[in-house]
């Protein structure tokens, strides 16, 4: 082992490879040194792992959608570079320094906070994940997009640090009439939902960090709502008002959107609850198999009622189960990743994952959703999804 | 601890909160002085509206429709507008005054959203060509759809069994995204978006 | 409330505030729409928030170190955009195309790995810190830097997500007299760490993602080697190989460096662990009070050896302590966030933190540290931080 | 499961394991043919090496000192060399062989790096200048330093109670970071490296 002493590196060519027995081009030189990036970035390499949104599917990218490249990520904690986008007059770029939190309403004590006041409040940190609740919306009717990333991105995970309704709630001294808190953004559509005070009362936090650093714009910068396990849209981002109040306020988005018609006309409204919901992230349409032999079929769950108790995986189209491993940690209203092995023979097979949560609650079928909802109820499609795998190990997303 | 025991930050004034407190429920709580008529409105909504919602608020391509869809909410394909779906009229107003036009949200006086909104409930064959919008007619005006909302999560409304072994006979698939190409690409750069 | 019709956004102007009773402008206006950054980026109001480094401390940018600016970082994750670096040749740029892992030596089966291969086999999760073992060495003899993100920015935590070496050992059929483990990076240093069999075969991991996607350049893209609990440099990055053998190799890195100086002339080799640390983040140097009235005390913990037991408090430089609260989720090997409240009634005060491990292990003072191994030691200077508040609110690094 | 269980990947040859496996061990395991005498390295070492590490192994700016610093490991300021400090010579071997010179690691020849090996351990003064180095001699080479290395971690070496109160009756502040001009700036862009 060794080059000549006429030239350095007298191995380094176009024509190279890099593996074994060769020396990679890479460990014979420097690389850059430290803050090449004081921020840093993927490599280049990874340039395809990015949020993509459908352009058919809405109007403008103003109101629109990306979705999270489920199909590379791993573990539970989505990189804040890929958490999926949903704005509804596009990602406002707010002055921490003039954004301010109002909270008022059937309280004593109104107040106007600083994010520099918000962040000398005690402060708590939680994993959860943020749905939205049209995320497969597009598939009531039958099989349309052949991804993982399109199906299933509108799910994501992180850290999230922030100071509990609770304190701010009682620091303004909420009047016994308080039942109900409107939360209000600060973009171009004022986005406004009611919640619940003992929903707000119980683990909402006001959050200011994701993944350790400051939120990012596209998830609500400098301050967004967190209210775990319930429906993407009432985490008001870019938040800059709280009222008290002794009634809902019937905004747009809970009654003209985020309500559910049923197949008799009527509609559900305040569904806000997740309910639980997996999908098998690996293989998937984007991720297929590379010829018979083991595999690992891996996937994500998660519950807006609580942890996750257990994933099943069936390889034959649901008609039987076997119970997958679930990864640590398992937390409450966080993504839980599940595993199972799985000798492929190389023949047709249909992937199914079908999740359990603390609950009790069993992830429906597509069928049963229907039968139950019809195809008109846009939101909160959780059913099982189908991968069909052909001979040539391609994964398509077929209904069942 | 008790109310103010951080005392962090200052007091809201009745000035600062007027200022950002724009909510409108549908008892009327919220709504401002003003008002506005059916014919007023109409012009406004020529000027700031229509352009993507259409003349009558038919919709523009994927922009939202306002009118229409009666009757359609139990059809294969609903249309949902304010008159088909919405339960309040509240709503509209609140709706309006916060966030349209898309391009320039809360920039309209309230006698503006006021009569907007009487233009919008006309255009639905909610009120009369003649209706005067204001902080006292609007919570009376009672929505077609409103008593078909039920403003309780009937859910969880599937109960399964966790079966194991031979749960089901037959497994057909009944559908398939093959083919279809509705798929944008999931590797490279990103589809051009169909409205740029 | 409402403008005038003549004019869309009437008061939009140069001169206007933004906060209440004024409605801010990016309210009255839309955003960029979804995937204006299909891979996101922080808010330009974060610019400040990056990697630093001191340039005095190393001759070259490319084997050196740039601290993690703890000071701004909430919870336990570090988005990767800010995990601390060092490399010892700068920061390869790797093709994971070509990249492969070589596992021989005692082994029956030696065998090269693809990345694709690699992410075949069954994988693991785990949210770990990695310190370097000279966080904060350049403090031995004296106060030098008044900067929380240069005194302990050496320490970040991921989560990490990858292969267990024992899953890879038993792939290979290791030989009986298989006792050690030599890993191998593919960087200009070729980057080399001798680990014990035990240690290997117990949570040792081949990493391939951080934080739910692909590794960043600076971390060892595609795959390093994590090693829980333990120094920083064992932690091989840029991986290429790894193999068994029944002695250790007596590396550069655990012989001339990572050995422990102490005043007799004598040196502590194989002192791999990093043991039970804490700080206060908040107040800091760069965070410093404004004002009496109440804080939130806060900082992180962590223990090479487990779980953080517990963290105390002293505002009066270790002669009187409290038992801070400890914020979930409390894992093993991780960061873990404290905090306790402190009413600052405007007078000098010196903070310190104390972290106790699962072992019992109570945090030494700098003294005792000096007393039993001098100045000179370098590495795995766990002390306690003192922070010096004066009254004006200032917080300085100090020595008692 | 068994060895080969997965079956993942593809068997690593004889001559793909040679292309890599570059480690030597204090016994020798892994050095290979070749030699090189003091005098060849010293030519060697002045093209490659004097530029950064000194005519003589004494460093150049921050760069390491590669000799001297005999006696100073229990002085106030230890010099840590390879003749001062480190145990084994086939550390020298192994990392010249692996990581420089520091612009062009793994470039050297096996016979260029014994000679550089042979060159620095006899500036060291640890072998004479008829030295040669190879894979016979490089192992026999007993370093300086080697005894005192204790290859047993003998922490915890601090073992404290939990003293809530009263934990020590005075605080002396005895150092301070401030003034010392020391800090590189923590807001805006980052201080210039003195080196670029
Ligand atoms: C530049 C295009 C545009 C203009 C001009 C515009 N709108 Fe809209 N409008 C939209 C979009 C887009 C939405 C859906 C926003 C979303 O996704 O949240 C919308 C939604 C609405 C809705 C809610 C529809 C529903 O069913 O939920 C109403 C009501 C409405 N607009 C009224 C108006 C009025 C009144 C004006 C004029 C003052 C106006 N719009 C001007 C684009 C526009
Ligand atoms: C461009 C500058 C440069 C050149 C040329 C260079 N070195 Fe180095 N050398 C370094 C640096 C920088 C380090 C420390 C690397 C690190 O931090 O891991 C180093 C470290 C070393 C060490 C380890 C020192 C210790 O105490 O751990 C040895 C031995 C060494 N070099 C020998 C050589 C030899 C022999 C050559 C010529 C073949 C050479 N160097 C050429 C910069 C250089
Ligand atoms: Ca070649
Ligand atoms: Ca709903
Ligand atoms: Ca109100
Ligand atoms: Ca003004
Ligand atoms: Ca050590
Ligand atoms: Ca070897
Ligand atoms: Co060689
Ligand atoms: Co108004």
């Amino acid at each position: 082992v060794g080059g000549a002493l006429a030239g350095i590196s007298p191995r380094l060519g176009a024509a190279e490879t890099q593996y074994p027995p060769e020396i990679p081009s890479w460990t014979r030189s420097l690389g850059p040194g430290v803050v090449t990036d004081p921020y840093g970035v993927p490599s280049p390499f990874e340039k395809g792992v990015i949020r993509r949104n459908v352009p058919w599917l809405t109007a403008e990218k103003t109101s629109s959608i990306s979705f999270s490249p489920l199909q590379h990520l791993k573990g539970i904690i989505t990189p804040n570079g890929l958490f999926f986008e949903r704005h509804h007059a596009g990602r406002p770029e707010v002055d921490p320094q003039q954004h301010r939190l109002m909270i008022h309403g059937l309280v004593d004590r109104p107040i106007i906070l600083s994010m520099e006041d918000l962040q000398r409040f005690p402060s708590v940190s939680q994993i959860n994940f943020i749905e939205c609740p049209a995320n497969g919306g597009m598939e009531w009717r039958g099989a349309q997009l052949n991804s993982l990333q399109f199906l299933h991105g509108m799910v994501s995970c992180a850290e999230w640090t922030g100071v509990r309704l609770s304190t701010l709630l009682q620091e303004v001294g909420m009047k016994p009439e308080g039942k109900w808190l409107l939360a209000e953004g600060a973009d171009g559509a004022a986005m406004t939902r009611s919640i619940p005070m003992e929903k707000a009362l119980d683990d909402v936090i006001v959050a200011y960090a994701q993944n350790g650093e400051a939120l990012r714009r596209e998830q609500g910068y400098p301050i967004r709502l967190v209210v775990p396990g319930w429906e993407g849209n009432t985490h008001v981002k870019w938040l800059r008002r709280l009222e008290v109040g002794d009634k809902p306020w019937m905004q747009r988005e809970e009654t003209s959107k985020y309500t559910d018609l049923m197949p008799d006309g009527t509609a559900h409204g305040f569904t806000w609850v997740m309910e639980a919901k997996s999908v098998i992230t690996s293989p998937c349409p984007e991720m297929p198999l590379r010829g018979s032999g083991i595999y690992q079929i891996e996937g994500i769950a998660w519950s807006g009622k609580g942890k996750v108790k257990a994933v099943d995986v069936s390889v034959d189209g649901g008609r039987n189960w076997r119970q997958a491993r679930l990864r640590e940690p398992v937390m409450s209203k966080s993504l839980t990743r599940f595993s199972l092995e799985w000798n492929w023979d190389g023949n047709p097979a249909l992937l199914q994952s079908r999740v359990i949560d603390e609950t009790g609650y069993v992830q429906p079928t597509l069928s049963q959703l229907k039968e139950a909802r019809g195809t008109n109820s846009i939101y909160h499609k959780n059913a099982i999804q189908t991968w069909q795998v052909t001979p040539d190990g391609s994964v398509n997303n077929v209904q069942v | 601890e008790s109310a103010g025991y951080y005392g962090y930050g200052e007091p809201a004034t009745k000035e600062q909160i007027a200022g950002w407190d724009i909510d409108v429920r549908p008892d009327g709580k919220g709504l401002p002085e003003g008002s506005g008529t059916v014919d007023e409105g109409m012009n406004v909504y020529e000027t700031y509206c229509s352009s993507c919602h259409g003349a009558f608020g038919e919709g523009m391509g994927r922009f939202p429709k306002l009118a229409g869809g009666d009757g359609s909410l139990t059809e294969d394909r609903p249309e949902k507008t304010v008159g088909s779906y919405w339960p309040y009229a509240s709503t509209l107003w609140d709706y309006i005054h916060r966030a349209m036009p898309f391009f320039a949200p809360q920039s309209l006086t309230d006698d503006q959203v006021y009569a907007l909104t009487a233009y919008v409930l006309n255009l639905n064959y909610i009120v009369d060509g003649d209706f005067v919008a204001n902080k006292e007619t609007l919570p009376k005006v009672k929505m077609p759809n409103e008593d078909n909302f039920v403003w309780e999560d009937p859910r969880p409304d599937i109960h399964n069994e966790r079966c194991m072994k031979d749960c089901r006979d037959t497994v057909e698939v009944t559908d398939s995204a093959v083919g279809k190409n509705l798929t944008p690409s999931t590797t490279g750069p990103l589809d051009k978006g169909l409205t740029e």
